[in-house]
C-alpha cells in the first residue's frame, strides 16, 4: 500500500471517528447523559482533520464551543472528551468544562471557549510568546463566520499581521452563525478580502474536501514557520446538524442543506481513494465503532469530582518558586 | 402563559402601541431568539423592527444607546449576561455618563435585555448571575424579574423610562407558567414586594432565588418558623424602605443570590442593613450566594455552586432564629 | 464680492478662529483656569471646517475629545464652550464634561466622547434612527487614525455597511495616536483599505486644504443623503501641538512637525484667496480677537454649579409622559 | 524616589531578572507612558520588551493572557480603569475562569497595570475607581499599593503569582514620594495592614484614600479620639483575620473608598464585619464613598464627589466613638 494511500485511509478513519462519536453524543444527549450546550461538527469533518495534519505536536490549538471534531483530530482521546461531557473527573477538563471547553495541556489544545471572538487574542499571545522566545512554533486559531464580525478578530488580525505572529487563522465558514447566514453577518461574504485589508496572506479552500483542506493548510504553515507572518485560512463548509441541540432551524431550507449533503466530504473522500472495497470501509467502521464504544464505557466507569474540589484551581493550589 | 410568552407579549404591545420601539440583537428574528423569546415576532414586525445583528455586542449595544438619543426606544437583547461584558464599555462609559456629563441634555432611553443565571450546565462562559454587580453603576437602573408579571410588566415599564434600563432574565424562568391579566400593564419598578409575609426573619431574594426561597419558607412554617420572603425586583435603585421594614419586625435577615458573595448585591443588602437598622438586628444579617467559582459543568458541581432550598432552610436555622 | 470668495473668507476666518481660540486655550491652561485632559487641534483645523460646511442643521455629530474645532465649526458658540473648560455652570455641558466632552443639543452635537472609538456605535445608532424613520440627516462621525485599530470600528464599519446606514465617517488621520505611529498601529497604512473590505465608498483627501476637505465632504455627504448608504472620508493631517498638555513629544522629530507646519492649512487658504489683503486679515484677526475674548470673559463671568445638584442628571428628573 | 519610579524600578529589576517578563501596552514605549510609568524603559530593554500596542484593549489584555499561557510573565498596562472595560471579557471569562475551567492545567500569570481614580479633573470617561468592583471576580487577584514601598513590591509580587493579577494604581499617588530600601523586594500580598494602630474606632481604606485617613486620624487624635487606619492592600481577597482583630479592639469601623457606594468594597468589608464580629460591635459599620455620580469635571463639583479629610472627621464624630 502506498504512502499516500495510506494517509488517505488515516484521514477517512479520523474523519468517520468524528462522524461517529458525535453520533453518539447526538444520542447520549438525548438520554440526557450529556447535557449543556452542543455543538455538533458533522459535516464540517474535513477542516478540522484537514487543518491537523499540518501541525506539529508542538504547535498550539485554540478552538471554538464546536471543538469535538478539532480535539479528536489533535489527538486527545475520545474518552477524555466523552468523560468531559459526561462530567466525570476523568474528563479532559475533569468535568468542568463539558462540550464547550475541552482543554488538554499534553497536545497543547487551549480550549473549547465559548466567547465567540473570545479566542483569537489568546492565539495572539501564544503566538507571541513562541516568537518572542524564537520557537518556531505555529499556534493555530480556529473560528467562524461569525466570529469574524467581533472587534476583536479586527484587532487580532491587526496585531497578527503588525507583530508578524506565527499564527494560522482558520475561518470554518459554514455560512450561518446560528441563525444568521453570512450575507447578514458580512457586508462583503468574500471574508478573504477581510484578511487582505491587512495584508495578511490569505486563501479561500473547499472545506468539504480534506485533501485540499490539508493541502492548503500545510502551504499555509510553510508560510508561517518560515517566519512570514500570520496566515489566514478560509475552509467553506456546512454544517448538517443544527447549530445546537435547541435549534429549531428556521432559518434555512431543508434542501439546502439536502444540497450541501451531497457535498458530504466522508463519501467524497472515498471516491478519491484508489480501490477503497466495502470490506475495508466496514472494517474502519467496526474499528471506529469500537472506539467510541470504548469512550462511552470510559465515561460512564468515570466518577465524580469530589464537591469539596469545587473551589480548588480557582488559584493555583501553590505559587511556583 | 409562560414567563417567556409575557415578555414576547410585552415587546409585542409595545410594538403595536409604539412606533418608536424596535427590537435589535443576535438571531432575535430569523433564528427566533437563542431563548425563543422573540419567536413570531420576525413575521409580525418584519426585518426592520425585529432587527438580527451580527456578533458584535459592543457595537449593537452602542448602537441600540445612538438610537435611543435619536429618538427611538429600542429594545437591545444580549444573549447572555457574559456576553454583556463585551459590551461594558458602552453601557458603563456611554449609556450611565451621557445624562449626567452633558448636563442634562441627552437622556438615554434604551433597554438592554438578557439571560443570565446558572443551573443549566453552560459552564463558566455562559452561567453568571451578574445583575446584582451591574447594579454597583450609576446612571442605568437593573431589574430582574421572578413572576410573569413582572416579566411583562417590568419590560413595558422599562420602555416608559427615560433612562437605559436593564433587565436581567434567569433563564431558568422562560418555562414557568404564571397567570397574566387580561388587562396587566406595566408595573412599579421601584419597590421590592413581600411575597410571603413572616414574622421570624426576612429573607431577601429575587428572579430564581426567590422561588428557592420560598420553598425554604414553607418548609421552615412546618417547623414553626415564620419567613418573611422579599423580593427585591430592582437591583438598582434598590427599595430600602421595603427593606428596613420588614427587618425592624422580624430582627433577622438572609440574603439569598446566586450571584458571587464577594462584593454581590447580598454585601450592599446587608451593608444597608447594617447600616440603617442596626438597632433593630438581633443577629447578624447572613448571606448565601453563589460559590465564587467559574461555574463548572457537572451537574453536582454546578448544584453545589448554587444554593439551594436545603441550603436557606439550614442557613435561617443556624441563624438561631426564635421559634413562633 | 463674489460668493465664492466671501465663502473662502468665511471658511478662513472660522480656521483663525479655532486657531486663536486654542491658542488661548493653550495659556489659560498654564494659568490653570483650563484643567483635566486638554487636546488641542491647532494644525488640523481645515478638517474640522471643511467638513462642517457639509453638513445640515438637522445633521448630527459625533466627535472625540479633540473637539474644540468640530464644536466651533458646527456653530457652538465660543462662550459656551470655554465656560465649560472653565467649569461653570453657563458651559455647554454645565461644567461637567470639560474640553473632552462638550455637549449640544441645539446642534446635534453628541460630544466630545473620550473613550477612543466609543463615538462609532453611537453614530451607527443615530443613523438607525433616522434610516428606521425615514430622515435624510447624515450622522457624521468623527474619530482618529488610532481609533481605527479598536474592534468597534469594525464593527460599526460593518453595520453601516450591512444596514447602509447614512453615516459619513471622517477619519483625521493625523499619523499618530499619542505617541504611536500609524505604521505601529495599523499593518496596513492606507486606511481607505480598510474601509473597502467592508464595500464602504471611500476617498482620501489632503486635510490640509479646507477647500479640498469641503468638497470632499459634500460629495461624500451627497452619496448618503442619496440613500446609497455610508461613507468613509480619510484627511490626511497633523497635529502641530502635543497630543495633550502632558505630553513631551519624544515620539517625533522636531523637524517632521515643522515640515508639516509649512503645510498650515490657514496661510494655504490664504494664498488661495484672491485679492487678500493684510487688511482683510488683520480685519478678521481682530474680529476673532474679540470673539476670543468675549468668550472668555462669558467664561470668567460664569458661575459654578451648586454642589446640591451633583446627583442631578444620574437619572433624569422626571419620566415622560 | 516617587511612587511611579518606583514602580518602574521594579518592572526593570524584574526584566533584568527574567527574560520572561515584558512590558506591553498602548505608548508604554516611544511616548514613554501616559503617565511616564515606562519612561526610559524602552531605550533600555528595546522595543521587543517594551512594546508599543495599538488601540484595542481587548486584544492586548487577551495576547497578555496567550503570552503567560505559552510561558511568558507579562506585564500589560491599560492606561485608564475606564478602558479596562473594553477589555472584560477577556479579564473575567478567560483570564478568571481558564485555571478553573481547564481542571488545573493551565494557569495564567499575567499581570495587568492600570492607572485608576479620580481627583484629576478628567471627567466621567477618565476617573472611576473601579478596583472595588473587580474584587468581585473569583479567579483574579487585585491588588491597590498606597506606599511607594508596596507600588514596588507588589508588582514584583505579582509576578511571581501563578495567577491573574490586576494592579490599581491611583493615578494621584504617582508624584508621592517615599523611601523605598536599597534591599526592597517583593512584599506580602496576603495581608492589610494597620497603619496607625488605635484604640477608638478602625477606619478602612487603601490607596489614596488611605492618606486622607490618616490625615483625619491625626485630627481626629487631637479631639482624643484614637483611630486606627487599616490599608486594605489587596481587594481580593480581602483580610478579614486583620479586620476582625481590629474590630475587635475598636468595636467601630468606617469604611472609606473613593469608589461608588451600592455593591462596592465598602459594602463587602461592612458585609464581613456584620458577619464576623456583629457581637463586636459597639454601633454600626459606617461607609464614606464616592458620590455615585459619573464623575464630574468641574473641581467643586469632583471634590464634592470624593470623600475629604473633613468629611471622615465628621464620619467619625457622627458615629459618636467615645472618647478615651
Ligand atoms: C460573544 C458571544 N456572543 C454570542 C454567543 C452565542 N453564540 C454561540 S455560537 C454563535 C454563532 C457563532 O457563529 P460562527 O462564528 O459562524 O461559528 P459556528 O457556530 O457557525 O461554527 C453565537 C451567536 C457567544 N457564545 N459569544
Ligand atoms: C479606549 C481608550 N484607550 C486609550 C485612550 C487614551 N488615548 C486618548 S487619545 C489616544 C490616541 C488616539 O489617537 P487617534 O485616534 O489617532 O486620535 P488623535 O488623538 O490623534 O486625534 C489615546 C491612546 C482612550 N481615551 N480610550
Ligand atoms: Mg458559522
Ligand atoms: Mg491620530
Amino acid at each position: 500500500m502506498s504512502d499516500a494511500r495510506a494517509h488517505q485511509l488515516q484521514l477517512l478513519r479520523e474523519m468517520i471517528l468524528i462522524r461517529r462519536f458525535e453520533e453518539k453524543c447526538a444520542e447520549l444527549y438525548s438520554q440526557t447523559k450529556i447535557r449543556g450546550f452542543m455543538h455538533l461538527y458533522i459535516g464540517e469533518e474535513a477542516v478540522g482533520v484537514g487543518v491537523m495534519q499540518a501541525l506539529r505536536p508542538e504547535d498550539a490549538v485554540v478552538s471554538t464551543y464546536r471543538e469535538h471534531g478539532h480535539a479528536l483530530a489533535r489527538g486527545m482521546s475520545g474518552g477524555s472528551i466523552m468523560a468531559e461531557m459526561f462530567g466525570k473527573v476523568e474528563g479532559c477538563s475533569r468535568g468542568r468544562g463539558g462540550s464547550m471547553h475541552l482543554f488538554d495541556a499534553k497536545t497543547r489544545f487551549y480550549g473549547g471557549n465559548a466567547i465567540v471572538g473570545g479566542g483569537l487574542p489568546i492565539a495572539i499571545g501564544l503566538a507571541l510568546a513562541d516568537k518572542m522566545r524564537g520557537e518556531s512554533r505555529v499556534t493555530c486559531c480556529i473560528f467562524g463566520d461569525g466570529a469574524m464580525a467581533e472587534g476583536e478578530f479586527h484587532e487580532s488580525m491587526n496585531l497578527a499581521a503588525l507583530w508578524k505572529l506565527p499564527v494560522l487563522f482558520v475561518c470554518e465558514n459554514n455560512r450561518y452563525a446560528m441563525g444568521t447566514r453570512l450575507d447578514y453577518s458580512h457586508s462583503v461574504t468574500d471574508l478573504t478580502r477581510k484578511a487582505a485589508s491587512y495584508d495578511i496572506a490569505a486563501a479561500s479552500v473547499d472545506g468539504m474536501d480534506v485533501l485540499a483542506v490539508e493541502a492548503a493548510a500545510q502551504a499555509a504553515c510553510e508560510h508561517v514557520r518560515s517566519g512570514k507572518g500570520a496566515y489566514f485560512l478560509e475552509c467553506q463548509t456546512y454544517r448538517f446538524r443544527a447549530h445546537s441541540m435547541y435549534d429549531p432551524e428556521l432559518y434555512r431550507e431543508k434542501a439546502e442543506v439536502e444540497e450541501w449533503k451531497k457535498r458530504d466530504p466522508i463519501p467524497a473522500l472515498m471516491q478519491k481513494i484508489e480501490g477503497l472495497t466495502e470490506e475495508k470501509i466496514a472494517e474502519i467502521e467496526t474499528q471506529v465503532a469500537e472506539e467510541v464504544e470504548a469512550a462511552i464505557a470510559f465515561a460512564e466507569a468515570g466518577t465524580l469530582e469530589p464537591v469539596g474540589e469545587l473551589t480548588r484551581f480557582v488559584y493555583s493550589d501553590r505559587r511556583p518558586a | 402563559m409562560t414567563f417567556r410568552e409575557a415578555i414576547r407579549e410585552a415587546m409585542r404591545k409595545a410594538m403595536q402601541a409604539d412606533q418608536r420601539v424596535f427590537l435589535m440583537g443576535e438571531d432575535v428574528g430569523r433564528y427566533g431568539g437563542c431563548f425563543a423569546v422573540s419567536k413570531g415576532l420576525l413575521a409580525e414586525f418584519g426585518p426592520e423592527r425585529i432587527r438580527d445583528t451580527p456578533l458584535s455586542e459592543s457595537t449593537f449595544v452602542g448602537a441600540g444607546i445612538g438610537a435611543a438619543l435619536g429618538g427611538m426606544r429600542p429594545i437591545v437583547e444580549i444573549m447572555t449576561s457574559n456576553f454583556s461584558l463585551l459590551a461594558l464599555d458602552q453601557i458603563m462609559n456611554n449609556a450611565a455618563t451621557l445624562l449626567h456629563m452633558s448636563g442634562g441634555q441627552f437622556n438615554v432611553p434604551v433597554v438592554i435585555r438578557m439571560a443570565t443565571g446558572g443551573g443549566r450546565q453552560l459552564a463558566a462562559q455562559h452561567s453568571h448571575s451578574l445583575e446584582g454587580w451591574y447594579g454597583h453603576i450609576p446612571g442605568i437602573k437593573v431589574l430582574a424579574p421572578a413572576t410573569v408579571d413582572d416579566a411583562h410588566g417590568m419590560l413595558l415599564a422599562a420602555l416608559q423610562d427615560p433612562d437605559p434600563v436593564l433587565i436581567f432574565e434567569n433563564a431558568l424562568l422562560y418555562n414557568m407558567e404564571g397567570e397574566l391579566g387580561a388587562d396587566a400593564g406595566q408595573v412599579n419598578i421601584d419597590r421590592a414586594v413581600i411575597r410571603r409575609p413572616g414574622r421570624d426573619v426576612t429573607i431577601v431574594s429575587y428572579a430564581a432565588g426567590l422561588w428557592k426561597c420560598l420553598d425554604a419558607a414553607k418548609q421552615l412554617a412546618e417547623r414553626g418558623v415564620e419567613a418573611e420572603v422579599i423580593d427585591l425586583r430592582s437591583l438598582r435603585p434598590l427599595d430600602d424602605a421595603t427593606l428596613m421594614e420588614s427587618v425592624t419586625r422580624t430582627h433577622r435577615a438572609l440574603v439569598v443570590d446566586e450571584g458571587w458573595r464577594s462584593g454581590g448585591i447580598s454585601a450592599e443588602v446587608s451593608a444597608r442593613i447594617m447600616e440603617q437598622a442596626f438597632y433593630e438586628l438581633d443577629g447578624p444579617v447572613a448571606r448565601l450566594c453563589g460559590a465564587e467559582v467559574p461555574m463548572p459543568y457537572s451537574a453536582h458541581m454546578e448544584r453545589a455552586s448554587l444554593p439551594q432550598v436545603e441550603d436557606i432552610v439550614a442557613a435561617v436555622e443556624g441563624m438561631r432564629v426564635r421559634h413562633g
